[in-house]
């Protein structure tokens, strides 16, 4: 069946108040995690198109940030001010939508709209056609780069302002992130985050079988980074190290998560096949049952 | 010699995606010449390159997601004495990669040969990122480079058979999205000949890769209406059959371009540089002219004219004015 | 309103370096607004920028020799509020992160100036590498990119105040090798315009950046000779001015193109995309045909048919023919 | 005066039979030095253009590599089993085109034609003009996919040629050096040698003070690499470490070759004025002089 409205199911979140507990915030984030990934598996689904694997490795991600860490809302999406956040791989556009949907960025039944003739959730970002999305990203190598500008403009506004960038890890071997990491330590950008998410899968095959990364923590430290490791399924490890980054004064972070492709859908998890496949009725049916059934805990 | 005119509509024949084409005849050539290799960019899968790899494991590079060692790696290839054809996402190969194409191919004249797979709009609802509208234009800029632009499977063989035995560089745009065979089994690729696919002296219509069906389909209504297009298949972009242009100049009331590539720089343009040269003739140059919004590439050529009845109304406006 | 006609030889007036103007224009509009800033690749002393980074440390950012996270980080000083000036050597600006300039500056319409130091041949002796004759091509290619290519130190300056003063994508053209002042202190940029700096209606010459001096010069060997050319300065390539051509193609015997850019989609090939549209004429397209030899960019531009000399004699047989 | 050929003073070398000495290895490999450099000078001076500061930090570095290094000679430049040097520092042409004048693959006399109206010999180095040429350099950034290239080609090939690949440091901010060097560690291209001209200085400024690399080696062997420094104007050290590469079976070599800029001319060394300016009269005397009286030792 086509994708309809009806299909528009998500709930809408808002970030707490401050005050709120780390408990609180937590299980905010799982629960949005999990809705999240319930919606895009509809989207998938439904549009016959997406790429479920790397949607699915990076909604914890993409949740801890919208839900509890970065510093934007609706209101603020033209706030010079605001944090910034950058999916530098842009395949997961499907996640990226629903998020921001989520979070009242985007009216829900819009993403009933998506990859079909006209709408304004093509298959890769827009900043144009989209509120809250800082910039047109799909080729690989694009988002460290201009998130390095991003932090760069906030130095010169003195401005307390962070920049979060999450790539993927095939995407590292563009040379374009190496160039900007090294300018990142030049100049010192301790407000800029990069966030790797480290499901050891590209397009094709492996990392290791294509072109290994390791030792990536070794690299990014070489090239001026504070490395800090965390799994990129755990919520609490998320938002522990997400919102207290610099963890060294005058250095970029760079956050190793650790994730798999596909996670936590039980055919799907680290399975290459899922870079775009999309889910037959009966594969569809059983990653709701699996989400629909599984604690709203930490995705773990 | 063109199969067209015998079998029917040229809309009601099957539909073939060319990438199988290329594959096929990539193993074949690697099993007559040890010295070809594939060069790729993470993108064995998009190029369907499995079997290849099966076949030849040391034989097919993968770089990763890394376009401009992609081309410089080629290039090293070919000084080693082989004979690499680069297989990557035309966008990103010839947007990522344009400087390693102008100095370590072209320039350096190594003896690459870049497949520009899925290009034009095939990427369809991806994206402008993903579309690869400009890249015919690019290298069009770029001295010593060979653009061919193959319409069917089997001049996608042809062109590879050709380049695999030539010496030089040359870019060859591999289509994704499903086009008919418009060509007899044994179909030889010449370089910078045009072929007139449907003979008529009314109008012309210039265009090749996934749009030249559209053409002939479009030629086929005109016919409806007594109008008789002649139809000129241009597999080559560079260097051009200026000579063909010329003629249908003067024995056609007017020129229509028809391409899945940028209205700037492209077919249409290397045909109105043509023909402003040698002999002024109006020309209606067919091509996609934004940034696409959302749609398949199919959706998207029908959107910019590129239908048959979007080709033909066209011509229909050029054969009445003269 | 331009200062030719008066002022005696155009080839005896002094000539300039644009990059001097470039420089005095960018630390004005720094002065006056905080949200100008420089972005460099190791170029400040190429771009003559050694003054303004004096003036302002922090406004001038130099990420290296990394043409790639240069037009990135633009981007994201452009989200961030700022209005960068990128200034690199067009060659590598062009062909090193022309992926960069589709998407992070085009395509998400980022208000970014991309300004192409010492293009074409400027780099002489430092061969096909260093030269940048493909820019214009290249960029016109990629849709919501205003190019301008001007013409002399205050053009470029005229188009800087413009650029800053109107958001959006823009590529401005830096001229290093030495041309003379064409207009008065008080000229105004107008995007998308063509400027008649000599009037005639034998036939037309359309030019622009380092060879529109040698237009005018080969338009006062015509008059010589009763031959009126009228000299077009077409300082934005995109837009192009449709209704100057059409006109010019209507009123005069044909064009002449010239351009120190590629034969292949530069203005050239934009007019000759013009005139087949709305009023075919003949059109001679100048510019560089090939991978140059060493020689300075004066004798290569000679070489080329851009000589005085060799415009006229291009002129004087479109004349003639009709 | 322009430059003509009774500036073409330069004598011819060959290399010195296997059974020589290093002894005599490295004094001959120090006389071409010297003599390469005070050739380069007279066509830099005289045609009033060229880059003496990088070809003074590299020429110690080219002639230990023509003069007792590589495997190819005048006569086997298309021996498809010939070592390979990419000159990826396209800049310093002027350095390059006398050292394959010094070991005979140039008429000497042709230097005359440096950078005049379609000589051969321009400012970047252009294969189908020069024989010996491998690649057309002069973009930063180009050598090492290329020479990645050619050394997967000796793999396919099971040859045991060698490719060597001289980069400025600089040059390494290019991303594309780092996509081939995390590529040539998958491959195990151990027959691959980066060589990177250490003189800490760039077109404008200091490298540090532009996008520092340090620390260098940390990046290279995170990328991979073995890495090894020497003094790169000490004909000794590289000598002995460019002649007995792979150091680690597996690995690619990484030379980080310590030198000056306009080395060792007193008034341009270290100075960055001297990427490319050009010497006065004076200035060109004086430097003929210190080159003249320097012992024909390790060029230090
Ligand atoms: C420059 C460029 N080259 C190739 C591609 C095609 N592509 C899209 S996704 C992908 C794999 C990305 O792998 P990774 O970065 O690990 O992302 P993830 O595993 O999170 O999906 C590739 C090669 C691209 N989008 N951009
Ligand atoms: C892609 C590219 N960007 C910029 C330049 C201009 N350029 C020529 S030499 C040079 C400085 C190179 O510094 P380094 O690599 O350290 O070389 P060296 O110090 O040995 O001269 C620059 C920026 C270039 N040639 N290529
Ligand atoms: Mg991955
Ligand atoms: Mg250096």
């Amino acid at each position: 069946m086509p994708l309809t409205t009806e299909h528009a199911t998500l709930p809408v979140f808002k970030q707490l108040p401050p005050h709120s507990s780390r408990g609180q915030q937590i299980a905010h984030i799982a629960e949005a995690a999990r809705q999240i990934r319930i919606q895009d598996l509809k989207l998938v689904h439904h549009a016959g198109a997406g790429h479920i694997g790397g949607d699915f490795s990076a909604i914890d991600i993409l949740a801890t940030l919208y839900g509890a860490v970065l510093n934007v809302s609706p209101d603020t999406v033209d706030d010079p001010d605001r944090d910034r956040f950058i999916l530098s791989k842009g395949h997961v556009a499907g996640a990226y939508y629903t998020t921001l949907a989520a979070f009242g960025f985007l009216p829900v039944e819009e993403l009933a709209t998506f990859l079909k003739p006209l709408s304004a959730l093509n298959g890769h970002p827009n900043r144009n056609k989209v509120k809250g999305i800082e910039a047109n990203t799909g080729p690989l190598g694009h988002g460290l780069p201009i998130a390095v500008g991003l932090a760069l403009s906030a130095q010169l506004d003195v401005s307390r302002r962070r920049t979060y960038v999450l790539t993927g890890d095939g995407e590292l071997q563009e040379g374009s992130n190496w160039e900007a990491m090294m300018a990142a330590s030049q100049y010192e950008l301790d407000r800029l985050t990069v966030i790797v998410d480290r499901n050891r899968l590209q397009q094709g095959a492996t990392v290791r079988q294509t072109n290994d990364l390791d030792p990536l923590d070794a690299k990014a430290a070489a090239f001026g980074f504070a490395v800090v490791e965390v799994n990129g399924h755990d919520h609490g490890e998320l938002y522990d190290v997400l919102s207290s980054v610099p963890f060294r004064p005058g250095k970029p972070t760079f956050v190793i998560a650790h994730t798999h492709k596909g996670h936590p859908i039980s055919y799907m998890s680290n399975n290459v096949a899922w870079h775009h496949r999309v889910p037959s009725a009966a594969e569809y049916q059983q990653a709701l049952d699996e989400l629909e059934s599984s604690p709203t805990t930490t995705g773990n | 010699m063109p199969a067209t005119s015998t079998q029917g509509s040229i809309v009601d024949r099957p539909r073939f995606d060319c990438r199988n084409a290329y594959v096929k005849a990539l193993a074949d050539l690697a099993q007559e010449d040890h010295r070809i290799v594939g060069v790729v960019n993470d993108s064995i899968g998009s190029s369907k390159l499995d079997a290849f790899k099966k076949a030849f494991p040391d034989r097919l590079i993968n770089v990763g997601i890394a376009e401009q060692d992609m081309v410089g790696v080629a290039a090293g290839l070919a000084n080693g004495g082989r004979i690499p054809f680069v297989s990557a996402a035309s966008c990103f190969l010839t947007a990522r990669a344009l400087e390693q194409i102008k100095a370590d191919i072209a320039y350096s004249n190594r003896n690459v040969k870049l497949c520009g797979m899925s290009p034009g709009m095939a990427y369809g609802e991806l994206g402008p990122t993903h579309h690869s509208i400009e890249d015919i234009a690019w290298l069009r800029a770029i001295d010593n480079m060979t653009i061919i632009v193959p319409a069917s499977p089997v001049e996608t063989a042809a062109a590879m058979r050709w380049a695999a035995a030539t010496d030089g560089p040359a870019f060859i745009r591999v289509s994704r999205m499903s086009v008919p065979e418009i060509y007899p089994e044994d179909y030889e690729f010449v370089p910078g000949k045009a072929i007139t696919v449907r003979d008529g002296n009314d109008v012309t219509i210039i265009s090749n890769g996934t749009v030249l069906w559209r053409a002939l389909a479009a030629a086929e209504q005109l016919a409806e209406d007594g109008i008789n297009a002649r139809v000129l298949s241009m597999p080559t972009v560079k260097p051009l059959d200026v000579d063909a242009v010329i003629a249908a100049a003067q024995e056609t009331a007017g020129i229509i371009t028809a391409e899945e590539a940028t209205i700037a720089g492209g077919l249409g343009g290397a045909v109105a540089e043509t023909v402003v040269k040698h002999h002024p003739t109006r020309v209606e140059i067919l091509g996609v002219p934004e940034f696409a919004p959302t749609g398949s590439a199919a959706f998207l050529l029908d959107r910019y004219g590129m239908s048959p009845e979007g080709i033909a109304d066209k011509a229909r406006g050029l054969a009445r004015q003269n």
